[in-house]
């Protein structure tokens, strides 16, 4: 095994060791863990965002501009030298008398994430899951027993859809007829919530068997050589 | 002043937030080339910003090693991490093979793994410390969830080859709770939030709710 | 669904038995004319081709789609359309809901640019075939390629965008005259006095965090518009509030906003910046630091609004080992769960959205909490009014009864 | 009252210990329990079952490393699935925000790769990561090769014989005129998301929701997913809805994929402390409920 994979195991299991001794408590081991995973995490988002995001849509579509014509030059590249420009704006944060100029990226952000958002949302989940519920409420013909369900699991989706909905109610106070409906939304949720809890169980362990795997197949055998026991 | 202070960015949400609804329904190219560079210039801005970002941890940082905090020391094994993966990087590239991928691939990967595998523990002590029948609301998700459990696993196919199925579909109550009460929940909750968020875009941008502007 | 299943079956019999008769003696039937008319909806990028189906249709029959950039040829091949599928009946878009599409095929041509990136004039040639017989269906079709101005398929989209556009203003405009509106209970956001009490008294800092998204996401406007609330609190009461961000952005939004409240109060003096500082974006490596975080400082409160994603319970869990009174808010339905089990309060989906108006009373805001509700009768109403069509229409075969069912079908 | 009483206020260290060893002793004694098929698994296994030798698929590795337990024994059981029906297999990543960065694919596809004995450039190619989620997605739906001119290791797309097809000259042409045609999936060139004959996203996030809004509605991929166990629930509307044809829900998706492979693997594997911390977890509520009756029983009849 090459040495820089050896120590890479090594460490690797030293980090997972230390990050499980939270859960015994607080301990030097994992403050070690905690603050090389914040210092590594900023380092690499700093480097990401330079290679995927500065260089390829910057850096090379300035240098691939023809700067001995600088005006037709700034023309083909506004659309980069604009955001950067709103970039750099946002450094007015260091001067506190200027701050008030970051608000100028930060408003372009916040409207395009809202207007974009708001066709894209009432298309994926308004359209979609609104007709997704539509079923009849009566059967066109009589239905063999065995498919029953195929016609009663539609309406206990409508039903469902539409207590919860009531639930949701703000501005309608819910007494009689409408708290009962709005109990039936409880009793929705009350399941949904329930059965997420039980199916993310699942998805969970499977991260500890990852874990676990890793220092049983990958970690053990190195200290069973280290000690001499390996065949 | 006032109005770059105030009125600018008010407008320039008006702006952008309509100009970006009406895009949606355009099928021009121009329109398209208009929604990739709104992109484009979020990710830009957003890269710049990490700078400030990335300044704030650091000061943090200084501030605790400078005036010997109670472990100060573990910061400069932080500033130690950051710079050495900052130099490897911009020295050497991200690419298979080099060391800022090996520092990626036997330092972070373990750390992300282990911290997100925590949520198995701590599911564990949730179940045990909160799931009490104390209400019929309680009860109910209680034995949704414990249903469940017990259907995906091996175990509850074994136990449901045994139960008569005089009701059908009901071989998978699992699955049935999932997709039918389970997924009209989720479906009724996933419409109040589009609403909900229809309805905070729309007040963002027509500049009624402005408290993420702050003041002078 | 049921009927069309059954129908289409029986099609499927039907020509199956034909073309197996067929095979051996009947000559291949040519369907009517071939057509083409320019793609709707797109970018000038192509046209549609569509033919009627041919009785011949069926296994082992397919239709030949060739293209050249003259009516005389060459042609080259471009695919091979299996004669059972492809009908225009599965391309609402171009074809919209009637029922005659399912006795049509059709195919989308892209078609090459020049240099100025305007489509070139591009000719389609479709023929039948069945082993070796080929026979082409009538001569080359074109059509002139344009850049379309609305997206037609996206019509319904428009349609309620503006009806929830409109409702919401409206109520917030009505707002003003009328400011007395009823608000239910969230009892979720009366707890957060209680937690900045609480805090206050045992002389321990509250915990903040906005999600899991930067600023630009919805629900962690959502969550800065809370937060501006309850640093309003925490400023009136001398309390002290600590905000780790993931995103530099939305660590900036949270200064501005927790310096307004402290301004607001007339205490600029007792903000500190530093309190509200980024962590990294890491998903786990900022959960690792705040999970140290919540040990070390043992905040006395929590509060986590916002989008979350698998980090939810670790630090929810984590918060609730520390004896922190925690509040959750998120639209991440997912989560919901483990907030309901390890926090005090949990604002479940909308309520996160509704907390800001909630909170401030102000008019305009509950307004649109009215305009809301308004939105999910209307939703009510449409799912209740297309059962009983798609009921009736069960039993009387009008099309029309079909309509709010095609209006609210995505495209 | 006494051990009831300590019962309820177990230290959870104790709790967190046994879910360790819960999980560590199956990997060690493997138990072999039995795996039964669901609808689901067999709604991505059919659809990638039935498409013709040569079809074009598009695999999305659209999770972090952190997910690779869970996800890869499915990632791997898809892939020698593509392999064993010669599919011409294409894998993208367009989520992971401080991920893995494409190299997950990579990995998995090039091992997978030498057991089946196929060639990079011909039979696969692992295309890498591209930041702009939705945005990747639409530009592939519009220029598959202007949005990824390179593959993962720097070779150019165009030139690539996956990405063009085996296409036939003129000869066989006139010899046979369906000839041209009938090796249709192989010939097929790959410009748009349109010209993949099926996708399967495997995330641990919502990319899936990227991928049905673009690459579905958009550009009409049909799509098939796999995903962590949490994330399934959230998919059923969209199966619902018929926006996608199957899910693989996390390891007991993969093991059921694994079945229907005819081997045993990680995900089989797995599945054995899954049933182990369930039937815990299980006893855990019981007992946490069982105890807390009790006490409130003794608390009543006192009062």
């Amino acid at each position: 095994m090459p040495l820089q994979q050896l120590l890479g195991i090594w460490i690797a299991a030293g980090l997972t060791l230390a990050i499980y001794s939270f859960l015994y408590k607080d301990n030097p081991a994992y403050k070690f863990a905690e603050h090389i995973y914040v210092g590594i995490t900023a380092g690499y988002a700093l480097c990401t965002a330079w290679y995927n995001v500065i260089e390829p849509n910057l850096i090379s579509e300035l240098l691939k501009a023809n700067w001995h014509n600088p005006f037709t030059a700034l023309i083909m590249t506004w659309t980069v030298i604009a955001p950067a420009l709103l970039g750099i704006l946002m450094f007015s944060r260091f001067f506190s008398k200027a701050s008030w100029v970051s608000r100028i990226p930060i408003a372009f952000v916040i409207g395009a994430g809202a207007g974009i958002s708001v066709p894209n949302t009432v298309q994926a989940y308004l359209i979609k899951h609104t007709s997704a519920t539509f079923a009849p409420l009566i059967p066109k013909e009589a239905i063999a027993w065995s498919n029953i369900m195929d016609f009663i699991n539609p309406l206990i989706v409508v039903l469902g859809v539409i207590s919860v909905l009531i639930y949701f109610f703000f501005s309608i106070e819910q007494k009689n007829g409408l708290k009962t409906v709005s109990w039936i939304g409880i009793i929705f949720l009350m399941i949904f919530f329930g059965a997420s809890f039980g199916y993310t169980v699942m998805g969970r362990v499977s991260l500890v068997i990852g874990r676990v795997r890793f220092l049983i197949t990958d970690w053990f055998p190195l200290i069973t050589n280290l000690l001499g026991l390996g065949s | 002043m006032d109005f770059f202070k105030r009125q600018l960015p008010t407008l320039l949400v008006l702006v952008l937030g309509l100009g970006m609804i009406i895009q949606y329904y355009i099928p021009t190219t121009f329109s398209q080339q208009v929604l990739k560079n709104v992109n484009l210039w979020i990710q830009i801005i957003a890269a710049f910003t990490l700078c400030i970002g990335i300044t704030s941890l650091l000061r943090t940082h200084y501030t605790k090693i400078r005036l010997q905090h109670s472990g100060w020391a573990y910061s400069i094994i932080l500033y130690i991490v950051f710079i050495a993966m900052v130099i490897l990087g911009f020295y050497r590239g991200i690419q298979e093979g080099t060391p800022f991928r090996w520092l990626f691939d036997y330092v972070q990967t373990p750390l992300s793994s282990t911290t997100f595998s925590l949520t198995a523990f701590f599911i564990c002590s949730a179940a045990y410390r909160a799931f009490r029948a104390r209400t019929m609301e309680a009860t109910i998700m209680l034995i949704a969830a414990i249903i469940v459990m017990i259907g995906r696993i091996p175990f509850g196919d074994m136990l449901s080859a045994y139960l008569p199925s005089f009701i059908p579909g009901f071989n998978d109550m699992a699955g049935w709770i999932f997709n039918t009460p389970g997924m009209a929940a989720r479906r009724a909750i996933l419409l109040g939030i589009s609403l909900g968020g229809i309805a905070t875009s729309l007040r963002i941008i027509l500049g009624i709710e402005r408290s993420y502007q702050g003041k002078d | 669904m049921k009927r069309t299943y059954y129908l289409l079956s029986v099609m499927f019999i039907i020509l199956s038995l034909f073309t197996v008769v067929s095979a051996q003696n009947n000559p291949l039937v040519i369907p009517g004319e071939v057509k083409a008319m320019d793609t709707p909806n797109d970018s000038a990028d192509g046209y549609t081709v569509y033919w009627p189906v041919s009785p011949s249709d069926g296994e082992g029959v397919y239709y030949l789609v060739s293209t050249s950039s003259s009516p005389e040829g060459p042609f080259t091949p471009l695919t091979r359309l299996d004669s059972r599928l492809k009908l225009a009946s599965e391309n609402k878009a171009t074809f919209g809901f009637s029922s005659k599409n399912e006795k049509l095929h059709y195919i989308e041509i892209t078609v090459p640019k020049d240099e100025h990136c305007r489509p070139l004039i591009w000719y389609t040639q479709i023929a039948i075939s069945r082993d070796s017989e080929v026979i082409p269906l009538g001569g080359p079709v074109t059509a002139k390629v344009v850049s379309n101005w609305f997206k037609f398929n996206k019509f319904n989209n428009l349609v309620i965008t503006l009806f929830l556009f409109l409702t919401i203003y409206y109520f917030i405009q009505r707002a003003h005259k009328d400011p007395n509106l009823f608000i239910r209970r969230i009892p979720g956001l009366e707890a957060i006095e209680e937690a900045v009490g609480r805090a206050t008294e045992m002389g321990k800092p509250l915990l903040y965090i906005t999600g899991a998204y930067d600023i630009d996401a919805v629900s962690t406007i959502a969550s800065v518009n809370i937060l501006s609330h309850v640093s309003k609190k925490v400023a009136s009461y001398d309390s002290r509030i600590i905000i780790p961000c993931r995103f530099a952005i939305a660590m900036t939004v949270c200064q501005e906003v927790v310096k307004e409240a402290y301004l607001n109060i007339g205490r600029p003096d007792a903000f500190n910046v530093h309190d509200i500082f980024y962590v990294t974006s890491d998903q786990f490596g900022y959960t690792a630091a705040v999970d140290g975080l919540m040990v070390r400082e043992k905040p006395a409160a929590n509060f986590f609004l916002g989008t979350f994603a698998a980090e939810s319970i670790i630090l929810s869990e984590t918060g609730a080992s520390t004896g922190a009174i925690q509040i959750a808010g998120t639209d991440s339905t997912y989560q919901l769960p483990f907030f309901i089990v390890s926090c005090d309060y949990t604002l479940i989906g909308e309520e996160l959205y509704a907390a800001s108006a909630y909170l401030s009373r102000e008019p305009k805001l509950l307004g649109s909490l009215r305009g809301q509700d308004i939105g999910k009768i209307m939703m009510v109403l449409v799912i209740l009014l297309a059962c009983l069509l798609l009921t009736l229409h069960n039993y009387f075969d009008f099309e029309w009864f079909l309509f709010l069912k095609n209006f609210m079908t995505a495209i | 009252m006494g051990i009831i009483q300590k019962v309820l206020n177990v230290d959870r260290r104790v709790i967190y210990l046994i879910v360790f060893l819960a999980v560590a002793i199956p990997i060690i004694f493997p138990l072999n329990l039995p795996v039964t098929l669901t609808e689901e698994v067999m709604g991505v296994y059919n659809e990638i079952e039935n498409l013709p030798e040569g079809s074009p698929i598009l695999i999305a590795v659209d999770y972090e490393p952190s997910s690779s337990p869970e996800l890869n024994p499915m990632t791997r059981a898809i892939l020698k699935h593509c392999f064993k029906k010669n599919l011409r297999v294409v894998t993208t990543t367009i989520w992971p925000t401080d991920g893995s960065g494409g190299s997950i694919a990579d990995k998995l596809v090039e091992e997978e790769a030498r057991i089946a004995g196929k060639i990079r450039g011909k039979d696969f190619v692992n295309l890498g990561f591209k930041t702009g989620s939705y945005a990747v997605v639409i530009g592939m739906g519009e220029d598959f090769k202007k949005t990824f001119p390179k593959d993962f290791n720097g070779n150019v797309l165009d030139k690539l014989e996956i990405l063009n097809g085996t296409h036939s000259n003129g000869n066989s042409e006139s010899s046979l005129p369906n000839a041209a045609f009938s090796q249709d999936a192989r010939a097929k060139k790959i410009n748009s998301l349109k010209d993949f004959s099926y996708m399967v996203c495997i995330h641990d996030d919502s990319s899936v929701f990227t991928w049905i809004t673009y690459g579905y509605e958009r550009y009409g991929i049909k799509i098939g997913t796999g995903c962590t166990a949490v994330m399934a629930p959230g998919n059923y509307p969209s199966l619902q809805a018929k926006q996608i044809t199957g899910i693989i829900g996390g390891l007991k998706g993969a093991s059921e994929y694994e079945k229907l492979m005819n081997y045993r693997g990680e995900g089989a594997r797995g599945m054995d402390s899954q049933s182990v911390i369930h039937v815990f977890i299980i006893i855990l509520i019981f007992l946490g409920n069982l105890t807390y009756f009790i006490l409130e029983r003794k608390k009543t009849v006192r009062g």
